[in-house]
Formats: structure tokens, C-alpha cells, sequence
């Protein structure tokens, strides 16, 4: 049990990864391969917070406990991650926008059907 | 390529790409370890600086410079919205109908809005204390504005929305955090340095120096942003029709 | 061995599990009920997570949720509202259940906190978190039918 | 005991990450991935992270679902203009 646990995170976020590149790679509708590129930035979010978690740590947050009183956990990833998070959103706001250019001038939402138009 | 080989493909990469991800995973330092040197490192100049919220420390004093970067790439961002979703030549605008939504759905609206832009003012402006930031409050305080369209009607949050002054307010912020940083610059000490401003009492609103100038800064600009994302994908869902119209 | 964190995995797994079922299986109309009560089922566990780590400060993740739940509900109840006319979707028994199970989280929280700040700020998630769970299903079950292109 | 819990969270995380992906629908899959943004945050708070989840139940919970919605009516829309015209 222990043993798994010491991985099992980083499997995970490995696993989401791969689910996410996939979808990606097999997808016929391009809002549903936007949602599905949301799904592997997800799986930079549980690898990096995997990275930085302590046993028995609590949350580097001094409002509510004393400094020193309980061991932390890795702040600077929790930091990376959290700007991560807002900045993924507006991305996904550009792709849909870019998506929505695409269905206004070709009329399709199907990757494969555009490498047709283009051919 | 057709689609079977190219699923071959992707079989064959994903495999490879599992198998040397698993390996790597094999070989992390395990999950829930007691080192963390660089977070050890990073708490204790957070406490050096007065700021409870070392997360906050880490964004907008130690890796302030970062902050910088995601913040021009979250302008960035917008910014290609805007572009992308503007109205083009062979568009129109239409008028919705004004929608008749249930009374105690409109009510609950009405009443939550200011209910939850005062939670995001306050998860941005105790960033550096507890838990929150300009980040997560600037997204709240934006997103909850929007309930005005979905509890109510499209036209009463064109209303309390004047779109330039949000666009104007987001560049606006930008700049502010630009001359925060040279501000330290002109004190003679480094770009973004956390030098200017006394450190405060700690766990208090003012603590932390620079901290809570830079999170109002970030707030501003995320709320605004959203807003101004969020118009153009409406304008585009509710009101701008394909054709010349009449 | 702390009852608060095993609580709350009760309800994390409970609670997720089968919203997780709801939201993938079935027509539309029962999704969205699913979405909603993943807000009702999870707030609570949240609740519990900061009483069981000794922190208040991760209340603050449970007042956002009773505020932002309800509102990414009302997206699916105004976009979709094509798509649930005639169907009505509500599972009133399930929704009061649900509502009920938060309820008493809530004040055996606040029993454990005792009068404060800290208090009023658990009275004030639990009336959002009630009152945006029945709008929310209040909006499913036809809040939007007079609504057309908007 | 925080084992169970963790172990229970990310299993969790990645059952909603696949449905996510096997979803093909968007309005489907708009509704899974906000189901995944609430688990998520939990999550992160089960990893000590709630300025993290925070930031997560902001995006997750209403504003990604509310950007997907929105492209899919503005399709949709098309799609019945197209149609009318016709």
C-alpha cells in the first residue's frame, strides 16, 4: 500500500496525460479537442503539487498557525501551479476563439474534413 | 494518412511515451517526501518579509518576475480574443428579446451578485494573509458579474458593464505593475525588489511590503480581463448574426 | 485516527462517486441534476476537510464553491435550455436529501467552532449553499422557459 | 487514514479526466469537466493546496463550462441561420 502510494500520484498525472492525448489525437469536433487539451493541463497541475506534498505537512499559510508550529509543504510549486490554472483558462478562451474563426470561414467543426478543404 | 494508420501511430507513440513516463515516475523522489529544500528556502524568506501567505510571497515578491511573464500572457490572451471575436463586415447586431427568467431564480441573481463580488474583494485583498490571491478573487468577482446574464437578462448586465473602461482598466493595471517594479528600480535597488515599502506588522492587511500593491495590481487586471473575454464570446453568442441584416 | 477526515472521505467518495455516475450516464436532463448535487455533495466534505486539518482558513474553499456551484449550474440551465424543455429534470427527493445532508454538516461544524467570526462565516456558506442548491434545481426543472435566443 | 483520503481523490480526479475525454459531445463534456473542476479542488486540498484549489473552483467551476456553452450556442445559432436561409 505505502509502496504504491510513494508513486501513484505521479502515475496518475502521467495516466491523465496520456487520456488527454488521446482524446486530442481522435477527436472529430474541435470544442470537444479544446476540453480534451484542458484534460492534459490538468495533469501538469496533480504532477507538480505530487512534487511538493509532505506527509503531515499542512499548508504554508501563517494566518491561522504559528510559523514553525507544524511541517509545510512545497510552496513554489503550489505558486507555479496556481498562475498556471488562471493563464490555462484564458488560453482555452483564445483556442475557442480560434475555433469559432475557423467554423465562421470553413463551416466545419471536424478536423478532418478541414485537411480536406485544404487538399 | 488514413485514419487507421494514423491511429496505429498514435498507439505505437503513446506507448513508448507511458513507457518512459512510468520509468520516470519510478525514479521521482517519493510522494510525501521531508525534503523540499527550495520550498524550506522559500517560507523562511516569506517569514523574513512579514507575509503569512507564502504562496503570495513566492508570487509577488520572490517570483515576481514570473508573475510578470503570466501576466502578459494572460493580456496576450485577451488581447487575440478581442481581435478574433470582433465583428466583422458581413456581420450584424441583433437585439435579444428580453427573457423572462422565474421569479425566484432572478431574485436569488439579483441578491448573490453582490454577495460574491464582495468575497472576491475579500480573496484579493487578504492574498497575502489567507488563502486567495488576485488570481482566484479577480476570476470570482468577474464570473459572479455574469449572473446578471443568467439569472436576468443580457441587457441588464450591458448595463452595469461599460466595456471600454473595462479594456481601458486591464492595460491600465498592466502598466501599475510595470511601475511598481520600476519603482524599485529608481530606489536604487533591483527591478520588482521587495525594498520599498516597510514590511509592516505580520499577518496584518498591510504586511509584506510590495506584496499586497502587486496582488491589487494582478486582481484588477484578472477581473478585468475576464470581463472583457467573457463580452466578446456573449456578444458573439447572443447578439452578432451572420449577414448584413436589413 | 480524526472522525472529521474520515467523514469527509465518506462524503468524497459517496458523494463523488456517484456524481461522477449521474454526470456521465443517461439523458441530459439527468445530467445536469448531477452537476448541480456535485456542488451539495462536495461542499460539505470541503467543510469537513478544514475542520479535520485544524485549519479555518480552508473554509474559504467552501464558501467559494456554495457561491460559484450554484452559478455554473444556472450556465447549463439557461444554455441548455433547448435541450431539457418537456423533460423537466428534477429529483426534488434527492435534492432535499441532499440539502439536508449539508444542513447538518453545517451545524455540527459550527457546534465544534462555538460562537465567533468563524461562526457566522459557517451560517452564511450554509444559507448559500441550501438556498443556491434549490434555485439551482428550482432553474433546471423550467426556470427558463420564457427564455428565446437570449 | 490521509492515504485512504488521497488515494480516494485521485482516483477520483482520474475517473473524471476519462469520462472527460470520452465525452464526445462538448455540452457533455462541459458538464463532466466542471464535475472534474469541483474534484479537483478538492484535490488539492487533500495535497494541501487551497490557494491552488482556490484558484481551480474560480476557473473550473463556472468559467470554463460557461466559455464552452457559450462557443456551442454561437454554433448552434449558425447552424439554424444556415438552416432558416435555406
Amino acid at each position: 500500500m505505502s509502496a504504491l502510494m510513494q508513486v501513484l500520484p505521479y502515475l496518475v498525472a502521467a495516466y491523465v496525460f496520456l487520456t488527454g492525448c488521446y482524446g486530442l489525437a481522435t477527436s472529430r469536433n474541435l470544442i470537444h479537442a479544446v476540453g480534451c487539451l484542458s484534460v492534459c493541463q490538468v495533469s501538469t497541475y496533480i504532477l507538480l503539487l505530487a512534487v511538493g506534498y509532505r506527509s503531515g505537512g499542512t499548508a504554508p499559510v501563517f494566518s491561522d498557525i504559528k510559523p514553525g508550529s507544524r511541517p509545510v509543504v512545497d510552496p513554489v510549486v503550489q505558486a507555479l501551479t496556481l498562475t498556471d490554472i488562471v493563464v490555462g483558462a484564458t488560453v482555452t478562451a483564445l483556442l475557442l476563439a480560434l475555433v469559432l474563426q475557423i467554423v465562421k470561414r470553413h463551416g466545419t467543426l471536424d478536423p478532418d474534413e478541414l485537411r480536406e478543404l485544404r487538399g | 494518412m488514413s485514419r487507421r494508420l494514423r491511429l496505429w501511430l498514435l498507439a505505437v507513440g503513446g506507448a513508448g511515451l507511458a513507457a518512459l513516463l512510468a520509468a520516470a515516475c519510478l525514479d521521482l523522489p517519493g510522494f510525501g517526501g521531508r525534503a523540499h529544500p527550495y520550498g524550506t528556502r522559500a517560507v523562511r524568506a516569506s517569514l523574513a518579509r512579514h507575509t503569512a501567505n507564502t504562496v503570495a510571497s513566492v508570487n509577488f515578491d520572490q517570483r515576481a518576475y514570473d508573475t510578470l511573464g503570466e501576466m502578459s500572457i494572460l493580456f496576450a490572451a485577451v488581447l487575440g480574443c478581442v481581435v478574433l471575436l470582433r465583428q466583422a463586415r458581413d456581420e450584424h447586431r441583433e437585439r435579444p428579446r428580453p427573457a423572462e427568467v422565474a421569479r425566484p431564480v432572478r431574485r436569488y441573481a439579483l441578491l448573490v451578485v453582490p454577495v460574491a463580488l464582495v468575497c472576491g474583494l475579500y480573496v484579493i485583498a487578504h492574498g497575502q494573509l489567507s488563502p486567495g490571491g488576485g488570481f482566484q478573487g479577480g476570476v470570482v468577482a468577474a464570473t459572479a458579474l455574469h449572473l446578471l446574464y443568467l439569472g436576468a437578462d443580457y441587457r441588464a448586465l450591458e448595463r452595469v458593464r461599460p466595456l471600454g473602461t473595462f479594456e481601458t482598466v486591464d492595460a491600465l493595471s498592466v502598466c501599475a505593475y510595470l511601475v511598481l517594479g520600476l519603482a524599485g528600480v529608481l530606489a536604487a535597488t533591483a527591478f520588482l525588489a521587495n525594498t520599498l515599502l516597510p514590511y509592516g506588522t505580520f499577518d496584518t492587511l498591510s504586511s509584506g511590503g510590495t506584496v499586497p500593491l502587486l496582488n491589487a495590481a494582478v486582481g484588477i487586471e484578472v477581473a478585468s480581463a475576464v470581463v472583457v473575454l467573457l463580452a466578446n464570446f456573449l456578444d458573439q453568442a447572443v447578439e452578432i448574426e451572420e449577414g448584413n441584416g436589413g | 485516527m480524526n472522525g472529521w477526515i474520515l467523514a469527509a472521505t465518506v462524503e468524497l467518495g459517496g458523494g463523488g462517486a456517484a456524481a461522477l455516475w449521474g454526470v456521465t450516464t443517461g439523458p441530459v436532463a439527468r445530467r445536469v441534476v448531477a452537476q448541480n448535487l456535485t456542488t451539495a455533495a462536495l461542499c460539505p466534505a470541503l467543510l469537513l476537510l478544514a475542520q479535520g486539518y485544524g485549519r479555518p482558513a480552508y473554509v474559504d474553499l467552501a464558501l467559494l464553491l456554495a457561491l460559484l456551484g450554484p452559478v455554473g449550474t444556472l450556465v447549463f440551465a439557461r444554455l441548455l435550455h433547448e435541450d431539457l424543455e418537456g423533460r423537466r429534470p428534477s429529483a426534488w427527493g434527492l435534492t432535499y436529501a441532499v440539502a439536508g445532508v449539508g444542513a447538518v454538516v453545517v451545524i455540527v461544524v459550527c457546534a465544534a467552532t462555538g460562537p465567533g467570526r468563524a461562526m457566522v462565516k459557517l451560517l452564511v456558506i450554509g444559507a448559500l449553499l441550501i438556498g443556491g442548491n434549490l434555485i439551482a434545481s428550482r432553474a433546471l426543472s423550467g426556470g427558463f422557459q420564457g427564455v428565446r435566443g437570449g | 487514514m490521509t492515504g485512504v483520503l488521497n488515494l480516494v481523490a485521485l482516483l477520483l480526479v482520474a475517473g473524471a479526466a476519462t469520462a472527460a475525454v470520452a465525452q464526445r459531445d462538448p455540452a457533455r463534456q462541459a458538464l463532466v469537466l466542471s464535475v472534474l473542476g469541483v474534484l479537483l479542488a478538492v484535490l488539492f486540498t487533500v495535497l494541501q493546496a487551497p490557494d491552488v484549489g482556490l484558484s481551480q473552483l474560480a476557473v473550473g467551476a463556472a468559467l470554463t463550462p460557461l466559455l464552452i456553452m457559450l462557443s456551442v450556442r454561437k454554433i448552434r445559432r449558425r447552424g439554424r441561420g444556415r438552416d432558416g436561409a435555406r
